[in-house]
């Protein structure tokens, strides 16, 4: 499969000599489309002329006019070191012509040469291929494990340890009379890791809607807030426990960093739960939360996609989920056979990959260039 | 010293001091500012989205879309700024629980443009670049047995590592992603390498957490400088 | 409970105490411990110091008042410099939270140094839009920033009767917390070949060394390490260097317990396993 | 209608933003940054409901004098002093709403941030311990970055920043890479999860 990746990535390769050709051409000015862009743009190189060597060299000045009009407006002036101008002022479809002159040092301008080009937008960005036939991959390898698994394959899943530890914690709040506190990050919902954390608090609040543990759940978002809001009412409704429901478990604080953390931190100080769960998107403040959450005693169960944070986490809490073990909680705590589907579809990507690393070297071992070209396929474009 | 006499300043300190007696213990103090901070900033957020976002993106293009419109100029851009309007209305059928399941139009659309925009996003910025990165370092290759070659030509410290160095990238990378395996038991030959994989992960969170405490520090630095300087004056 | 026990349970406010005084010290006192300056940021006094006396440096202050510990010492100690090397300064402000910071930090420095404005610097202010504002600078000023920050046409600046665009100025430096440093890349390198440094936290620091590496940025200046760095270079020393003090008592202060609790650590283990046998 | 026809958005909307990724076209591009504009003003509304049920919250509070129903007062005070600053005169550089947010909201909100300092000490202390082979490989390398970053050139040498430095580049670059491969993997299949309506729980209860 990664035959298509690497394709698609040819079909870029094979693309870049020919432009490269038309340049060594010998023509002295070349102008062209930019590629895989909304249009409006033409690129404008040329050849370095000899006049830069020259005591007085003013610069290149670029003029374009409309095919067939009589005058050149200049579009750019004194270009010193380089070689080419991106007009980023052209009409897409109207033909162009450009002309480079050399301002020397005394008398007229000379004309270098001229070229002509129209602006297009592009409908594909080649450029991205290697992205899309990584998201036809993935995608393709999840969905056939998912569908196998609504066949009714068996998966096996091994154990984490984080997730083996959420009952208990919940178990251990329940005994001591406490409620549990249930941190969803501090992002919105935008974030793949604040969807995960929700849907891990589905999870959660079965079971303290089972064990009738008070919940606390303060949002930092507004959305994130509604759709929590709903899915604890419905686990509750779920586990037949609609009133012990309490609808102002689940409540909005501020989307403000550190004026969320400065309530948070005060509800642990007050309410003193004896399990904190932090999962989702968290920034510099996941030490602060952590930090005190540890201080007064709570069991501490994190998880993070925020790879800058993980050590906080690790260090400070009890458990910690780290980047994709996130993500899988759902599938851990549901045992949803579709869910263990995708699971293992993300094992096979992550095969892939190593393989495609392990190749990698191989060709680094045999030949730098062919390492290169290997390695170039994954090469992403700025923008 | 020099004292600071602007009443703005002096509210400044003393809400700073009421935030760092928390460290001591929850008091009145602290309560008192995490409310006021709670209060202020949950307000202020919404008045800079009000004006930064919905006034030039929403209610600007609708007054100029429905001024085009009802002078004969037919339909223009500007309208398309319906769209979020309709689905800000739609959010706010929560409040009417009879018809409250209406928002889960307007959340289905927030959710499901996110979900493009991830999947693409993360595929380049997560996956792609990674495996990139791996690979090289600016425009050379981590690896390449030229650099063994230098080694051996001419023996240092610093050619060893560049030779090394790359190698322990790559073997880094997979082991890593080996520990990331849930359908497989971590026994055996698996085992092994996701062990290697988790000693990778202690000394990368190890050295991120050394990494960070100096900025952190600079953060302690900034409001003491408030504090001493701008308050108290005891520093220039 | 022996001591060693104790010691590993200590109550954290002893911690913070001394935290606390290991940052307030040095900031009253000094210790003018040694700082040793890395290329990146050489590279930008080097870059400051090859322009030609006159010719306008760009200073866009992109942060607000949250990495303004980091970001302040850098941005006074590069204005300095340039007030040094009678560079003339233009001052841009791309975040929303900097237009305050810019004003208060021209305003002092430009007294203490004898700076006219107008003349030797100009304080533009903020314009919202961030790549769109960096593009249109390199056509013309004017689009983004007919006024300046007081609302005189710039027109009737002095300064910037000579700056139509990138071309006519030597170097841009942003200061920022977050990721403006690559836009003005992508546009204002990429695009019109300027010439950019950054001034950036500790924290982004390690994210834009690529970008050195590649000549994208002439020059970096992370964190509180960055600016110490370029107080020394200027011999000018400042809050970069005063915080250096205090950050490396606090560095050797979490060494030192992070060594303590081990050894301690170390000796209760030892006395359970004898106790045991 | 209740269940489905989100789920039908959702889809839709996926797969546009999907392939709109892959097409510079300026209409694609025309949509993308509008749809990032118009999710905010989405949000901005949703913050109505949230600062509404804030504001409930405390009042509650107030009224039935519960706990610490003093700060509530505070806190609803802080709502309306930002609201009415903010829509009775503007957000100019020096209009009473920036007044409040440089003098008391940003004062605060940095305190809260600089508690790191602090915690980030006695976090180091208490956990940092060499109990097992991991947590020593973590102990040591956070030392060695630690005094890396101190400039003690002067005494030790310039090995040990260089030291700091090469475990930053190569040992925690490997570790960093590998996660966030797995976290693009784990993004992916989620995302693709929700799209297909697989995943389903943000719709919550009810029909």
């Amino acid at each position: 499969m990664r035959i298509a990746s690497l394709v698609c990535a040819f079909l870029v390769l094979a693309a870049a000599p020919a432009l490269a050709a038309a340049e060594k051409a010998g023509a002295a000015v070349v102008a062209g489309d930019v590629p895989n862009d909304a249009g409006g743009a033409i690129d404008v190189t040329w050849q370095p002329s000899p006049a830069e060597e020259e005591i007085g060299f003013k610069g290149y000045e670029v003029q374009r006019r409309v095919a067939g009009e009589p005058e050149f407006a200049t579009v750019a002036e004194s270009v010193v070191g380089e070689t080419t101008f991106r007009d980023e002022d052209a009409e897409n479809g109207v033909a162009y012509e450009y002309q480079v002159r050399v301002l020397g040092a005394e008398g007229a301008p000379t004309v270098l040469g001229t070229a002509e080009a129209k602006a297009s937008g592009q409908w594909f960005n080649t450029a991205r291929s290697n992205a899309l036939a990584g998201v036809l991959f993935t995608s393709f390898v999840i969905i056939f494990f998912i569908l196998r698994a609504r066949g009714g394959a068996e998966l096996f899943v091994r154990k984490i340890a984080g997730l083996e530890a959420v009952e208990e914690a919940i178990g251990r709040a329940t005994e001591m009379g406490k409620p549990i506190l249930f941190v969803s990050g501090l992002a919105d919902a935008s974030e793949i890791s604040t969807i995960a954390a929700m849907t891990i608090l589905a999870k959660v609040a079965r079971k303290t809607a089972e064990y009738e543990t008070p919940l606390i759940v303060p949002c930092y978002d507004p959305i994130v807030m509604m759709v929590e809001k709903e899915m604890v009412r419905q686990a509750y409704a779920e586990m037949g426990k609609p009133d012990a429901f309490d609808e102002d478990s689940v409540f909005f604080v501020t989307q403000s960093q550190f004026g969320y953390v400065a309530a948070v931190d005060g509800i642990m100080l007050r309410e003193k739960p004896a399990t904190n769960f932090y999962m989702g998107a968290f920034y510099a403040e996941s030490l602060i939360l952590a930090e005190t959450g540890a201080a007064t005693g709570a069991i501490q169960i994190a998880g993070t996609d925020r790879v800058t944070q993980l050590p906080f986490f690790i260090t400070a809490c009890d458990y910690t989920l780290m980047g994709e073990e996130l993500y899988a909680a759902t599938a851990y705590l549901g045992r949803d056979p579709l869910f263990l589907g995708s699971l293992k579809g993300q094992d096979w990507s992550k095969a892939a990959i190593i393989l495609a690393l392990i190749v990698g070297t191989v060709f680094l071992i045999i030949s730098t260039d062919l390492g290169l070209w290997f390695a170039k396929l994954f090469e992403t474009a700025a923008s | 010293m020099h004292i600071s006499t602007d009443i703005w300043i002096w509210i400044a300190a003393i809400l700073t001091l009421c935030i760092y007696s928390f460290l001591y213990k929850d008091n009145p103090f602290y309560k008192f500012a995490e409310h006021l901070l709670v209060g202020v900033s949950a307000g202020y957020f919404f008045v800079i989205y009000f004006w930064n976002l919905v006034v030039p993106n929403l209610l600007t293009p609708l007054k100029t879309g429905f001024g085009t419109l009802f002078s004969g100029g037919g339909f223009t851009g500007d309208l398309a700024a319906l769209v979020p309007g309709i689905l800000g209305l739609i959010i706010l059928t929560r409040l009417i629980p009879k018809i409250a399941w209406m928002s889960r139009w307007a959340i289905g659309f927030y959710f499901g443009a996110f979900q493009g925009i991830i999947i693409t996003g993360y595929m380049q910025a997560y996956i792609l670049a990674q495996i990139y990165g791996t690979f090289m370092k600016g425009a050379d290759p981590v690896f390449s047995i030229a650099y063994f070659g230098n080694f051996f030509g001419d023996p240092s410290w610093g050619k060893v590592l560049l030779a090394v160095s790359g190698p322990l990238m790559i073997v880094g990378v997979i082991c890593t992603l080996t520990y990331f395996f849930f359908s497989t038991e971590h026994k055996g030959f698996v085992g092994g390498v996701a062990k290697i994989g988790i000693v990778f992960l202690m000394i990368g969170f190890g050295a991120s957490f050394g990494y960070t405490v100096m900025a952190r520090v600079s953060l302690l630095i900034g409001r003491l400088q408030f504090l001493l300087r701008d308050w108290l004056g005891i520093i220039s | 409970m022996n001591l060693y026990e104790k010691f590993l349970h200590i109550d954290r406010r002893y911690i913070f105490i001394f935290v606390a005084l290991g940052v307030i010290i040095p900031l009253i006192w000094p210790l003018g411990l040694a700082v040793t300056t890395s290329p990146p940021v050489e590279n930008v006094y080097k870059a400051i110091e090859e322009l030609e006396p006159g010719t306008p440096v760009l200073v866009s202050v992109d942060y607000d008042p949250s990495t303004q510990p980091e970001l302040s010492p850098m941005t006074v100690a590069v204005l300095r410099h340039c007030f040094y090397r009678d560079l003339p300064v233009i001052i841009t402000v791309l975040h929303p939270g900097g237009p305050g910071l810019a004003l208060e930090i021209s305003d002092r420095i430009s007294k203490e140094m004898g700076a006219t404005y107008g003349e030797d610097y100009v304080f533009l202010g903020y314009k919202v839009g961030g790549s769109a504002v960096i593009l249109s600078m390199g056509q013309d000023f004017q689009v983004s920033f007919p006024a300046d920050y007081f609302n005189t046409p710039i027109d009737d600046i002095p300064l910037m009767k000579n700056v139509r665009n990138y071309n006519d100025v030597g170097l841009v430096i942003t200061m920022s917390g977050s990721t403006y440093p690559e836009v003005w890349v992508a546009y204002a390198h990429e695009r019109y070949g300027q010439k950019i440094a950054a001034g950036v936290t500790a924290v982004m620091a390690a994210d834009y060394y690529p970008f050195l590496q590649t000549g994208q940025l002439v020059g970096l200046i992370g964190g509180l390490k960055g600016a110490a760095e370029y107080e020394k270079l200027i011999e000018r020393p400042d809050d970069g260097l005063k915080g250096m003090d205090a950050q490396t008592i606090v560095h050797l202060f979490v060494v030192l317990m992070i060594l303590l609790g081990n050894l301690a650590f170390f000796f209760v283990k030892r006395a359970k396993k004898r106790e045991a046998a | 209608m209740r269940r489905e026809l989100p789920l039908a958005i959702c889809f839709i909307m996926g797969l546009i933003m999907t392939v709109q990724f892959f097409v510079p076209h300026h209409y694609s591009q025309w949509l993308f940054d509008n749809m990032l504009k118009w999710l905010i003003i989405v949000l901005t509304f949703a913050m109505i409901l949230g600062i509404g049920n804030l504001v409930k919250l405390h009042l509650q509070k107030v009224q039935h004098r519960r706990r610490d129903w003093l700060y509530s007062i505070v806190a609803l005070f802080g709502v309306t002093a930002s609201l009415v600053t903010g829509f009775g005169w503007g957000i100019e550089a020096d209009s009473p709403f920036m007044v409040l947010y440089n003098y008391v909201q940003i004062p605060m909100q940095a305190t809260m941030f600089s508690l790191l300092a602090f915690y980030i000490a006695s976090a180091a202390f208490r956990t940092f311990r060499a109990r097992t082979v991991e947590a020593t490989l973590l102990l040591v390398a956070a030392v060695i970055v630690m005094l890396g970053r101190v400039p003690l050139e002067g005494i030790v040498g310039r090995w040990l920043p260089d030291l700091a430095e090469w475990i930053l580049d190569y040992p925690n670059m490997a570790a960093k890479r590998g996660i966030m491969i797995g976290i693009g993997l784990g993004a992916i299949s989620t995302a693709l999860k929700i799209i297909l309506g697989i995943e389903r729980s943000w719709l919550g209860g009810g029909d």
